[in-house]
């Protein structure tokens, strides 16, 4: 019953995280993408709580509560000054229309479940069945960063790609080594802040943060 | 004995080549309805021709004065490997057929030298035509000289020589025909006759050996003059004793020698008609259809050996 | 301790250029001097891997392990890293760069290689995924020290593609600890190389192969294994030149290492068949693209990125070849580390001299710089494969190991694909060292220190294409005792 | 012996040293050549040595090249015999470069690498004779490409020069990838690689392989020696190189293939199937008609030698290819006969080309040009340099009784002994090739009356050619005594031919064979097939030559002599403008081959504006392109661009394009490691 309960909330949760990523590709304001990054990212901390609570992984609270603060509140935040100062309000077309966008986003998560097979398999977990969502939440964020040409967006893109990982970790293995789990953060929150400089970089130099005129350098 | 023989045998065909060529070009003049010259005319051009003082080119060099001597020698030394009257020589080890071939090379090539040193264009194209001529040759020689060799078991002609004697029947095999006609036409080309080259015209055009000689005069020109002929009678002999080797003596009786100077020049007769005949029906080739005719000989070389290898 | 001395120098370098502001040139050349700190204390952990002692560790749950592997890319990185900053610029009066600039440059740069050294004295494969993401984001920050399109436009590919790419690695690295834990439950130190390699055995073979690949692609990006090579070329044409040597030289080595380290956890699960085919393949299309790419080139720093590509490539298919082919691969990668090193930094010179890094604008160098053009010819002799330098060993070596693993039909291939390679090398690197200098530019040597520095590497090529020392036999093949059993 | 190889290795190491340090005066300049000449010195001392002797030199550093078994090096009577060839070569070629070299004080190259360059290539392709080991031999195989590829890149200056320089080493490594290739398919990959290990494996191997190791070999040491179709570099490299290194490249270091051949084809694997030697005498044959077709129409001297270069060593395959046939069918006399007469025309060639080339580098010191149709009169400007080129002609047409007409005689003669070979399909074969042979070796004289009649006869056709000097006394001397190797190798083969059979003693399982061959002073072929005797024709000519003239004097003939304007027929005012070219001599062979040159053809005529009937400038073009450059090679390097341009695609410059690739990548990898 317990471990029933653990189960049905995990998916539960691994779905809403890939559902908000899905809702990523519907949205074409940047205001409303960060949002969704936002309450996937939400969606995302509970399920650390979940975990924690139920696996018996006190650790995950701690990990939560960092998630929490740099990817709800702190990243989010960052994101939206940053998009007010380079004054990219709206997202240019991306490369594929929502719709396609949609029908690709399910064809990956079909992928997804028939690749992690062998994974659900091997795990005894009772999270389990979360696998192949936090695999199918990897290969959207991909997507995004594949079919969106403004730099915002992209980075959006590969902190939805993190959050795949961090799902995928907690759901397979109840969080990986705090050491390691603390790594992560400070690299992603490097990584972020560098993409962030970067980007007034870009703005300076291009006058525009549309990655698609970033083609000079060929051959 | 033998080496003096040899000797004889070298200045008996130094003596005789002029009348060859004497003989032929009155051959000639008598199939036209002409009187002509008699046959012994080229003794006295070439007295003539030592009588008179050399005219040499101010832009000549030490070369165009040792060509004559070169070609002579060269000329003159196959005649020490070429069974004339007798086989085999005593100096049959020292050149074989293709050292023959090669020796007459030597001599064609001084000349073409000398045709280019003075500068004139005549002498230059001579050259250029000579080269030719001779480097397209040169195929058909080696495989005539291929059959003869497979036939005899040897390069050597006194052993083609005797072998052919001591095998009567090899001589009419088929092999020995085509390399026969093969190296005849070869021989018309190597030594200037028609219908590759005209010896007996000095027309601007067409001439090959002649152009490249044009600067010479005096004793040079009668040492070139000379080995011509000496290099016809040569080819001549050669085609007369080592395809019809019967005649040339294989002791040193008198009898048997004389037996071999009459066999020769029955031969020679015989050659010299038909080149007579030939150059009087014949026009002289365009140059560059003489590569077919050569072609031609060399498709007949090639089936000589091929025969000679089926049949062996 | 001595993984104190081989790490801490560069962080206390990067701290001394965040602290002293503005930028002095004496927090260059004390930075520079450190480095070599670092570089002794590889050099102890080599000595001590051949005197036979079993791996040092260091740390809580022995976060820090030095085996013949880790040792060699040790000695490579910090080696590197010492010559790199040695030319780095700020050293002399006159720069490029002003004082903001240099400061954050020597900053980031000693991170940079502090973040490399991590990465391969880590025993953490949680830790060592988390040092090579930091060097690309370290390295990113040095890129475009002068802000131009085409700096920031590389860096940002760089940044981006890196990022993702070894995001995916971590994904591999998640699934295998997946794996673990399924297996043998949780355990704080299970991502401890040791401890993964001994129980790699009980893994499952499915999940194992489906984590090598994210993994494979993941470090492969970083190493520039094609088709995730795109960044490298952007990214090393526009980065200063002292970093170019170091990402050409070490950071794809240190990738590599990371794939080396992963491939050895995968084999004892799986057989090596299947790492080795996968390596083969790429390895083979890495070199493919690569030769094929230099054929036409207009850019000369992005000519020696390709060429870096096609050595990872020949280095892919030698750890895919068996202990022969392992052997050859780091015998290879030790000489193209030292080559390409070299001729990086050359080429910064001979950038700094024509303000252009266009082949078409570059001829003459032998008679503009004589000293360096010969270094440069050198350098290109050795990278395409001539004796009597390193790389003519090495390759003859992996390909004789490609014949005695039984795969003659491949080595054709790579045979022709390197003969591609060091035709167009050849015909570039001609274009720029003869022919007449153009207009305007300065006739004239470069520092006769860096001249001598630099005939340090051409001296170490020409030694390893002689003869084989044997401290580096014995530490090769260490580390084709760790890595192919 | 050890001794002689320490000073050898030192001698050149020296004369390298010697070229860092001061080559740029003059006393350096002779440093070098004197290093070269120590070094090719002792190491021709050590080959004769190691012949003489029948004792191998060996010497093993296992220190250096670990990997490989150690450097290995043995010199048995096949090495020493190419040793020896290097020696013949070297000491002139190093005597001609003191003097040659001064001309590059002018800043045109450097001539410190080039003194240096020069000694080490003559090291290094000394120590190829001497590898005993894979690895060793590759190595000094492409030291010797390397050094001499700097060699080529000498007049680095000229654009034309590192294109050939370019073309030079592509081929090269071309060849050097496709010996590794066989080499490794020999051992398999295993083992230390050396060739004792090889020869006792050869048996082992299974028929494919070895087929595959000879023919890879073949065209592996095809493309150094310069066989048809891999001889593109050799017109190029060679007039690009300085003409005492020209003469080394051409004479010795092609011939570096020639060795390989014989050492893979013959020793290591012990000989083969017929059409191993089928294929080696069919290409042979090839090269050699096609390298004299093409040298006719060039008028660049040193490419015209260069072309003749493939001609030659088309002979020497040509000799080496009936060797292998012969050998396959037991008939061991016959067997070495080839082998004899493809190495003695190896050591002709190296004498008669190196003098060549340093003939024809006398020629470029004087004039500055190496187009023949500004050349002319230059016998009389330089006499000494046009005897030595003449003699050097004279014995690359095969003339009596200088070195090419015996080396060619022996390969002749063991054309004429495929009779014997039992199977009828292969005999009918060696007219075809005896023919091509006679038609090649026509076509040499032919060309060479055109290479120095052109050169050095009739009036200059410039004013540099008019202004010509002779070369100094090191060029002079170092040709002297090419040419006098050459008037020795021709008439005294009785000495050589012997020495030549004792080296292919034990090769493969050859017999001594020594007494077959000789005869007194005389050359005979097995079961006296054919027999010469050059000594004996030499010494008759030079009877006659005195005698003929002694006699004419005798009979006090007219002996006057008037110089005059040249006649030509009546035209009077000759100019170096109505000589003959070097192109109109050779166009009746053009025309005669007009189906293999395929001649481009381009006549503009210019009319006068008014009428058509006044003609004001007539322009003609012809060039040739060889039928390799454009079926094999343009096509190739086409290709290669095409994919190249493909290939550059992928870095298209997007970003998202970028990252789609490593998508791709990781969906495929991934479906590849779940389903397959």
């Amino acid at each position: 019953m317990y471990a029933a309960l653990f189960s049905q909330l995990t998916t539960l949760g691994s779905s809403g995280v890939l559902l908000f990523g899905i809702a990523l590709l519907c949205r074409r304001s940047l205001h409303t993408f960060v949002d969704a990054f936002k309450w996937q990212s939400l969606v995302l901390a509970a399920l650390f709580v979940v975990v924690g609570h139920f696996g018996g992984a006190p650790e995950l609270y701690f990990v939560a509560v960092v998630f929490f603060a740099l990817k709800v509140v702190f990243i989010p935040r960052y994101l939206e000054r940053l998009a007010r100062r380079v004054s990219a309000e709206r997202e240019s077309e991306p490369y594929v229309n929502i719709t396609s966008s949609l029908v690709i986003a399910s064809l990956l998560v079909l992928l997804a479940y028939a690749i992690t097979r062998p994974v659900v398999l091997a795990s005894q977990l009772p999270t389990r069945g979360g696998l192949p969502l936090a695999m199918g939440v990897i290969f959207i964020g991909l997507f995004v960063l594949i079919s969106r040409k403004n730099a915002l967006t992209q980075i959006v893109g590969f902190l939805v790609l993190e959050n795949g990982i961090a799902l995928l970790a907690v759901l397979g293995t109840f969080g990986i080594p705090l050491i390691v789990e603390l790594g992560v953060f400070l690299d992603v929150m490097m990584g972020f802040l560098v993409m962030q400089v970067f980007v007034y970089h870009i703005h300076d130099t291009f006058e525009s943060i549309d990655v698609e005129q970033l083609n000079q350098l060929r051959h | 004995m033998k080496y003096l023989l040899e000797v004889a045998q070298t200045v008996f065909a130094l003596a005789l080549a002029p009348l060859v060529v004497g003989f032929v070009r009155w051959l000639k003049a008598r199939l036209q309805n002409r009187r002509g010259a008699p046959p012994w005319q080229p003794y006295f051009e070439l007295v003539k021709l030592f009588g008179k003082e050399m005219v040499v080119s101010k832009e000549a060099s030490w070369l165009f004065r040792c060509a004559p001597y070169i070609v002579f020698v060269s000329t003159l030394a196959v005649t020490f490997l070429v069974p004339f009257l007798f086989a085999p020589l005593p100096f049959d080890g020292v050149g074989d057929l293709l050292a023959v071939v090669y020796l007459l090379l030597l001599g064609t090539f001084f000349l073409a030298l000398a045709g280019l040193d003075p500068g004139t264009a005549f002498g230059g194209m001579g050259s250029s035509r000579e080269m030719t001529v001779a480097a397209i040759a040169e195929p058909t020689i080696a495989l005539a000289i291929f059959s003869l060799a497979l036939g005899a078991g040897s390069t050597n002609l006194g052993r083609i020589v005797t072998q052919t004697l001591g095998n009567p029947a090899a001589a009419i095999s088929p092999g020995h025909v085509l390399a026969f006609a093969a190296l005849f036409i070869v021989a018309l080309a190597e030594t200037g006759r028609l219908p590759v080259d005209n010896p007996a015209t000095h027309l601007e055009l067409t001439m090959i050996h002649e152009a490249m000689i044009l600067e010479y005069s005096g004793r040079y020109l009668a040492l070139i003059e000379w080995s011509a002929s000496l290099k016809l009678l040569i080819f001549l002999s050669l085609l007369a004793n080592l395809f019809v080797p019967w005649g040339v003596a294989t002791d040193f009786t008198p009898v048997a020698l004389a037996v071999a100077v009459i066999a020769l020049l029955l031969k020679l007769v015989l050659l010299g008609f038909f080149i007579a005949v030939l150059e009087t029906r014949v026009a002289k080739l365009r140059l560059f259809r003489v590569p077919e005719l050569l072609g031609v000989s060399f498709v007949l070389a090639l089936l000589a050996v091929t025969s000679s290898f089926l049949l062996r | 301790m001595t993984f104190v001395l081989l790490l801490f120098p560069s962080l206390l370098a990067a701290l001394l250029a965040y602290t002293v502001r503005p930028y002095r040139v004496v927090v260059g050349w004390a930075n520079a001097w450190l480095s070599l700190v670092s570089l002794g204390a590889a050099l102890a952990f080599a000595a001590l891997v051949l005197a036979g002692s079993e791996a040092p560790t260091f740390g809580p749950s022995e976060i820090l392990r030095a085996d013949g592997l880790s040792a060699l890319l040790m000695v490579c990185v910090a080696a590197v890293a010492a010559l790199a900053l040695f030319f780095s610029p700020g050293l002399g009066r006159e720069s490029q760069y002003d004082g903001a600039q240099l400061r954050r440059y020597h900053v980031f740069v000693n991170l940079f290689i502090f973040a490399m050294l991590l990465a391969v004295s880590a025993n953490n494969v949680g830790i060592m995924w988390i040092a090579v993401e930091a060097t690309t984001i370290f390295s990113a920050m040095v890129i475009p020290l002068a802000l131009t399109k085409a700096s920031v436009e590389a860096s940002w590919k760089y940044i981006l593609i890196c990022s993702v790419g070894i995001t995916l690695a971590f994904a591999g690295t998640v699934l295998t600890y997946l794996d673990f834990v399924a297996l043998s439950g949780r355990a704080e130190n299970a991502l401890n190389w040791p401890v993964l390699l001994s129980a790699a055995p009980g893994l499952h073979p499915e999940v194992m192969r489906l984590a090598f690949v994210f993994l494979l692609i993941g470090f492969g990006t970083k190493a520039g294994i094609a088709p995730m090579h795109t960044w490298l070329p952007d990214a090393h044409s526009e980065a200063p030149s002292p970093l170019s040597a170091m990402m050409s030289g070490v950071l794809l080595a240190v990738a590599l290492y990371a794939i080396t380290r992963w491939k050895v956890v995968v084999d004892a699960a799986l057989g090596p068949s299947f790492s080795n085919q996968l390596l083969l393949l790429l390895g083979l299309f890495s070199l493919l693209v690569a030769a094929f790419s230099l054929v036409i080139q207009r850019n000369y720093k992005r000519m020696l990125a390709y060429s870096s590509i096609e050595h990872t490539g020949l280095i892919c298919i030698g750890l895919g070849l068996g202990p022969l082919g392992v052997f050859a691969a780091f015998l290879h990668l030790v000489c193209h580390t030292a080559a390409k090193s070299m001729l990086f930094l050359l080429s910064g010179e001979v950038l700094h001299r024509y303000r252009s890094t266009e082949l078409e604008r570059v001829s003459g160098l032998l008679k503009v710089m004589p000293w360096t053009g010969a270094l440069f010819m050198g350098g290109i002799l050795a990278i395409v494969g001539l004796p009597p330098f390193g790389l003519f060993i090495s390759e003859f070596a992996l390909i004789r190991a490609g014949f005695a693993a039984g795969r003659p039909g491949l080595m054709a291939a790579v045979l022709v694909l390197i003969g591609v390679a060091f035709v167009a090398l050849l015909r570039h690197s001609n274009r720029m060292l003869y022919g007449a200098p153009p207009e305007g530019v300065a006739i004239g040597e470069i520092g006769r220190w860096r001249i001598a520095a630099l005939f340090l590497s051409v001296g170490v090529l020409v030694v390893l294409g002689l003869t084989l020392p044997a401290p580096l036999e014995a530490l090769l093949n260490q580390v084709v005792k760790v890595v192919a059993k | 012996m050890k001794t002689l190889f320490l000073a050898m290795v030192i001698a050149y190491g020296l004369g390298a040293f010697a070229a860092l340090v001061g080559g740029r005066k003059s006393f350096g300049r002779w440093l070098v050549a004197l290093g070269a000449v120590l070094g090719a010195g002792a190491g021709l001392a050590l080959g004769a040595t190691v012949i003489a002797t029948g004792i191998p030199f060996a010497l093993s550093i296992p220190e250096l090249l670990p990997l490989g078994g150690g450097l290995a090096l043995r010199l048995d009577a096949l090495g020493a015999f190419f040793l020896v060839v290097i020696g013949v070569v070297a000491i002139p070629a190093a005597l001609y470069g003191a003097g040659y070299t001064a001309a590059y004080k002018d800043g045109r190259a450097s001539l410190p690498l080039l003194g240096a360059m020069f000694n080490l290539f003559l090291l290094t392709m000394s120590l190829v004779t001497l590898a005993d080991n894979v690895l060793t031999f590759l190595l000094m195989w492409e030291g010797m490409s390397l050094t001499s590829y700097f060699l080529v890149m000498t007049e680095s200056g000229e654009e034309r020069v590192r294109n050939a320089g370019l073309w030079y080493i592509g081929m090269t490594h071309a060849g050097l990838v496709m010996l590794l290739a066989a080499f490794l398919l020999f051992t398999g990959g295993a083992g230390s690689g050396a060739f004792a290990d090889l020869r006792a494996s050869a048996a082992s191997l299974t028929p494919g392989a070895r087929d595959a190791v000879f023919v890879l070999a073949f065209l592996g040491f095809g493309s150094k020696a310069g066989i048809v179709p891999l001889h593109v570099w050799l017109p190029r490299a060679h007039p690009a190189a300085p003409s005492h290194v020209s003469a080394l490249m051409s004479g010795v270091m092609i011939k570096m293939g020639v060795y390989g051949l014989l050492r893979v084809a013959l020793d290591l694997l012990g000989g083969g199937p017929a059409w191993w030697g089928g294929l080696v005498l069919g290409v042979g044959v090839v090269s050699a008609l096609l390298g004299v077709l093409y040298a006719l129409m060039e008028h660049d001297l040193k490419r015209l030698l260069a072309y003749h270069s493939v001609e030659n060593i088309g002979i020497i395959l040509i000799g080496i290819g009936a060797g292998l046939m012969f050998h396959r069918y037991g008939l061991m006399s016959l067997a070495a006969l080839g082998f004899i007469g493809g190495l003695y025309h190896t050591l002709n060639h190296a004498t008669f080309k190196g003098l060549l080339f340093l003939g024809a580098g006398s020629v470029l010191h004087a004039t500055h040009t190496r187009n023949m149709e500004e050349m002319g009169g230059l016998i009389k400007r330089m006499p000494w340099t046009a005897l030595f080129f003449l003699i050097g002609a004279a014995a690359i047409s095969a003339l009596p009784p200088l070195n090419g007409f015996v080396s060619e005689w022996l390969v002749f003669q063991s054309l004429l002994g495929g009779v014997n070979i039992p199977v009828p399909e292969v005999v009918v074969l060696m007219p075809v090739a005896v023919g091509l042979l006679a038609l090649t070796s026509g076509l040499t004289a032919a060309c060479f009356v055109k290479a120095f009649g052109i050169t050095f006869l009739a009036l200059p056709r410039s004013p540099e050619a008019a202004h010509a000097h002779e070369s100094p006394f090191s060029m002079r001397l170092g040709m002297g005594l090419l040419a006098v190797a050459c008037v020795g190798l021709g008439v005294a083969p009785f000495a050589v031919v012997p020495v030549l059979g004792r080296i292919l003693t034990g090769l493969g399982g050859l017999p001594d064979t020594r007494a077959e061959f000789t005869l007194n002073v005389s050359l005979q072929t097995p079961s006296a097939f054919g027999q010469i005797s050059p000594a004996l024709m030499a010494l008759g000519l030079l009877l006659l030559l005195g005698l003929v003239p002694s006699v004419l004097w005798l009979l006090r003939l007219n002996r006057q002599r008037r110089l005059s304007d040249s006649w030509g027929c009546g035209r009077v005012g000759q100019t170096a403008r109505m000589e003959y070219t070097a192109t109109a001599f050779a166009e009746p062979l053009k025309r005669v081959f007009a189906e293999i040159y395929r001649p481009m053809k381009e006549l503009t005529v210019d009319f006068h504006p008014e009428s058509k009937y006044f003609v004001q400038s007539i322009d003609y073009r012809s060039e040739i392109t060889p039928w390799f450059d454009r079926a094999l090679y343009r096509p190739f390097l086409q290709s290669a661009t095409f994919v190249a341009q493909q290939v550059r695609r992928l870095q298209a410059g997007s970003l998202h394009l970028y990252l789609l690739y490593i998508a791709v990548a990781l969906t495929l990898l991934l479906i590849v490691a779940r389903w397959l």
